[in-house]
């Protein structure tokens, strides 16, 4: 069995492209290039330069010393947070706004949940002089009002979905129909590895910088490439991606996918796609969604903006299917405390998606030995308000 | 022979009407569909809601979201539909996003369909190729006709692959748009529709989107064998105070 | 003539350490000490492996293409911002922490204006487990919200200071005074190259690795390690000191200090030190200050907090007065202006501080061979809520 | 002599007293000195209000900012001191902060205090090396004696190094802090001044910081030849609806 995508844009029985014909031409030109493009000597140089000197790759690999004691096992922190802008979303649009200069596009759209793929965006719209429109919930928009700021400043045009749950669903719904509506000029930057096919490949191998380092700074730090596991928060999948990339098919490499259960698994407000969902059609991609049994999709919660998303990528579904990931549900309880573990054992505020990761240390044991990536996806910054109210500390 | 083909062959420029399903009352499905037909419509496109219709404009997403608040389910509108070729004649649509379709079962869907006189399907986000390769059996098992859709944007290539599978009409989105975007038809489209015309397709060509009113089904019909009115009709139901299906019908021809 | 220190203490006639007595066993002891545990393989082992995996250095030196287009020369952004917690300012908290591990202190105390410092003290504090106290004045707690809350989370106490001009010369005559009452346990984490000998040097030596990993970063993009001008923004002068530590004595390199003009240089309310003040005493340390004709000190102004100080280094005054470094002046409204042009440009939002560097681009002209390397000591996260009203983003 | 030297001679506990010039109101400085002889004190030490007292406390703050807003600086006190030698014969010492003498001129300001008839000062962030190397020709030039101030924390060493630069007395912190933090003493502070009395330095001590009543003041001249009162008294100033000068006096001994 392979967990990468094959020919036909599926992992496993997921993936694909379930689009409107009006999308046809877009996504098709995409499909048809995008291996090519990133394959070219020119587009490497662009990317990998752009990577190193302007987002700072590549991001650490700390070994946490006192979260380590605390859990008794050695666990290593992926520093995707000391990315510029603050998260691993950036590896991603540098590369497509890469792909999008050279198939000639100078408008650029994007949906948003937590904000930092509609910052991610804005900034290289920014670096390369690009017009930039981000979808974004009006939740969203409230509860991640940082980022809502940074855009703005970046000369993003900001524009509320108001329908739906008002989150990151229907941004990406927003989205899809504002590329309908321009099919010609715009490239449509998706944040995470869902969508339809090239997408998910597409942006998981621009995320897949994060295993390839792991890789060399384990071989440094640990004189082995290989981790025992590799945690990473699971909203649309894509700092999981990256962090799995070349493990994937690597099974001694166990690996732990983190997913939101808001206020439960089973109190019926969570993201819990994988546990929750069933297999159908979101975004333009076959996988697992949360849905009623008629198959509308369900407006799902999580006090993580980034999580809030009843799909996840196809490659997330086939690993979960194929048994090859674990997948653990934490809540938002747990997910805080965690979060907050962190800023005083370590002094790292992490995005509360990252802290969904970090969770997992209360719930499963790990052996003394073990060595555990953790792919601490964001900085928290953008989540001081949720933080300090939630803990009182005002 | 399927009731589509049979209407294709008229000799007139077919109306067809788009409506969700459910909406504004979850009966009213019946009832406009009745109306339709009376008010001398060719053809219509029973919407399935869909919570997350995103090849849809504002007007058609608040409608689906309000058929499925009042408690319209695929289950539901099958129910609403069962006796309706006790009295309706003109051909029926089904048109839906493809999720709800695999959820309740791909072959049950076409079964029941079949079962009780629907004669196509229009699914925006189920492609061509999809379609080709994984239900055109069972489509064609319950002599069902997929429509599929072209827009400016197509390739002529892609035409006329489209063309050599499409066994009814070819639904011509009028400009690359959500459905309820544009406001009238300009140069560019008035080309498009007689570039496509002058490609002599073996399917007729049904123009969608941005027809509202009588203006734009004649613009769009001196290319094409029909139109179809969507957004239009649903604001017609939402907001005019004189909400009468004839009144609305007679207004575009 | 050197612009490094003498053994006595001193940038030429500015520096030593004019302490009450009860801060002179704190004080004599990190005098006689720093040096030496700078010096320990052991330390350099530990000081390295945190700038590295936990910072996050080598901080890129960055080519700002758009920018270099824009005003025709060749700039290079060093970029302190990418580091953990955002600034410059953990460089020295990293060295400090460790350095009062050493001295078996375990109380740390620390002053900060922008919060940067007190956030990048909070870190390392958390990062040891030790006890921390910030003392920051009370406008720049309202002014720089998302950094108190972020000191919060890591776990320290944040005490106004209500006295004076509540900034940061108040927080840091608070701090000065909770060291002289707590003279045992405590180190006093001072955030830039003032206050009493042997401050200002060892501050200057943790911030020295910018300018080491310039030369080297230079030497890779440009085959040369020697830039024609090093711009940073001036407050207390860490940035600058440690962007310029190791071209101090090669006249070669032209070393350029932004201070903030405020309103204007004339108008009464700015923070332009070197050029409104005199020699005197502030701090612990003989330097540059704003003050009266009787000797009192002014209250400064800017719209940026991190440099709203009276004072500025020993080492910058000497700069300044022995005419190595070329001094500006950059108002509010300039620096403001060049903050949201790298945003626009470069999709990158700089602390308000670094902005009044990159203001410097409108006033000066510079030769298109000319390589200027500008310091981006920090990120603008902090000042969101300054930017967007001055700009009317909202 | 050095009034302050013959001051010291005397065979009783010396009680000194600390307030800043200018403050309640900037003309009360003279008055407060005159009503401080008057009570009994021993000796006064005028502060020189300073910006930035970072080795004082909320109250001596507080004075300070007061005085300066009052108008009081270096030239001020200076006209108001002028003619204090015609009524006053205690020792006055000024204490102020190094920046404000430093700005006046050093030499300046030592021979203006020489002039009026100042016999000392204190000036806390002038450390004793700088003052040894630098002005210590100045300072004697003109007869003042330059006061050094020892904490707990001083290391025997040094505290012989002060007490043999010292030409008067040793002013000695009672516990590490600034002005005004403690009150009353513990264990350890009686310990320390036991400690020093025992070194039989060459210049008496007189304990400072925390002295505000009979009780600390009594504890500290058990082992000292006298002690400072600053904030008590201006508390006593601020504060007291009995703003009286010798009845707080009296309640000190
Ligand atoms: C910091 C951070 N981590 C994780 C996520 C979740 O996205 P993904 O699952 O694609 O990594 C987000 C989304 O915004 C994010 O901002
Ligand atoms: C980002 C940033 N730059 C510059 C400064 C000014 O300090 P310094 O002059 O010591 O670099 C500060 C102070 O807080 C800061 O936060």
């Amino acid at each position: 069995m392979t967990y990468n995508i094959n020919e036909k844009g599926y992992y496993g029985t997921f993936g694909g492209a379930y689009i409107p014909e009006m999308l046809y031409p877009n996504v098709e030109e995409l499909r048809q290039n995008y291996l090519k493009v990133m394959a070219e000597p020119d587009f490497q140089k662009e990317f990998n330069a752009l990577l190193k000197d302007y987002v700072g790759r590549p991001s650490p690999l700390y070994f946490a010393k006192r979260l380590s004691e605390t859990y008794h096992t050695k666990i290593y922190l992926k520093r995707e947070d000391l990315n510029h802008t603050g998260a691993h979303k950036i590896n991603n649009t540098i590369g497509q706004i890469l792909m999008a200069k050279r198939l000639g596009k100078h408008r650029i759209i994007a949906e948003t949940g937590a904000g930092q793929h509609g910052v991610a965006t804005a900034t290289v719209c920014a670096l390369m002089g690009l017009e930039c429109i981000v979808y974004m919930g009006e939740i969203d928009i409230a509860r991640q009002a940082p980022n809502v700021a940074r855009m703005k400043m970046l000369g993003a045009t900001v524009v509320p979905a108001k329908s739906g749950s008002r989150t990151l669903k229907d941004a990406t719904n927003e989205a899809i129909r504002d590329w309908i509506n321009n099919p010609v000029n715009t490239h449509y930057i998706i944040g995470s590895v869902v969508g339809p096919h090239p997408y998910p490949d597409m942006v998981a191998r621009f995320q897949a910088v994060v295993s390839e380092e792991i890789q060399w700074q384990l071989k440094e730090q640990e004189n082995t490439t290989k981790p025992d596991y590799v945690v990473a928060c699971v909203g649309g999948g894509s700092n999981a991606a990256g962090a799995y990339y070349h493990f994937l098919e690597d099974t001694d490499v166990k690996l732990i996918a983190v997913e939101a259960a808001g206020h439960g698994v089973e109190s019926g407000e969570s993201a819990a796609t994988s546990v929750l969902g069933k297999e159908g059609i979101i975004h333009g991609s076959k996988t697992l969604l949360m849905q009623t049994q008629d198959g509308q999709i369900t407006e799902p919660y999580s006090i993580s903006a980034g999580l809030d998303y009843p799909g996840v990528g196809p490659m997330h579904a086939h690993l979960y299917k194929s048994d090859r990931a674990e997948f653990i549900a934490i809540t938002d309880d747990d997910a805080m405390k965690a979060g907050l573990k962190l800023c005083k054992l370590e002094g790292i505020i992490p995005a509360i998606e990252s802290s969904h990761a970090l969770a997992i240390f209360e719930q499963k044991t790990f052996k003394p030995s073990d060595i555990v990536v953790v792919s601490l996806s964001g900085r928290g910054d953008k989540d001081l308000d949720t933080y300090i109210k939630y803990f009182d500390l005002s | 022979m399927n009731r589509i083909n049979q209407k294709l062959k008229e000799n007139k420029k077919l109306l067809s009407i788009y409506f969700t399903a459910g909406y504004p009352n979850l009966d009213d499905t019946v009832t406009i569909i009745k109306d339709l037909e009376k008010s001398g419509v060719d053809m219509i496109e029973i919407g399935l809601p869909f919570s997350d219709p995103l090849a849809d404009g504002p007007t058609i997403q608040v409608s689906s979201a309000q058929a499925l608040k009042n408690g319209m389910t695929t289950e539901a509108l099958f129910k609403q539909l069962k006796d309706i070729r006790k009295s309706v004649k003109i051909p029926l649509i089904i048109m839906g996003y493809f999720n709800p379709i695999l959820q309740f079962g791909v072959e049950a869907f076409c079964k029941t369909c079949a079962d009780i006189g629907i004669d196509g399907l229009i699914i925006p986000d189920l492609p061509v190729d999809v379609y080709n390769d994984n239900y055109k059996a069972i489509f064609e098992k319950h002599g069902l006709i997929n429509v599929f859709l072209i827009t400016p944007q197509t390739s002529v290539e892609r035409i006329h692959f489209i063309d050599s599978i499409s066994k009814g009409f070819i639904y011509m989105v009028s400009s690359a748009s959500v459905t309820g975007s544009s406001s009238g038809f300009g140069d560019e489209q008035t080309k498009y529709f007689k570039r496509i015309a002058d490609m002599n397709l073996n399917n007729p060509q049904i123009i969608g989107f941005g027809i509202s009113d009588n203006e734009t089904f004649t613009t769009a019909t001196k290319h094409a064998k029909g139109a179809i009115i969507g957004s239009a009709f649903i604001k017609h139901l939402t907001n005019e105070s004189d909400k009468s299906i004839s009144n609305f019908v007679k207004s575009i021809r």
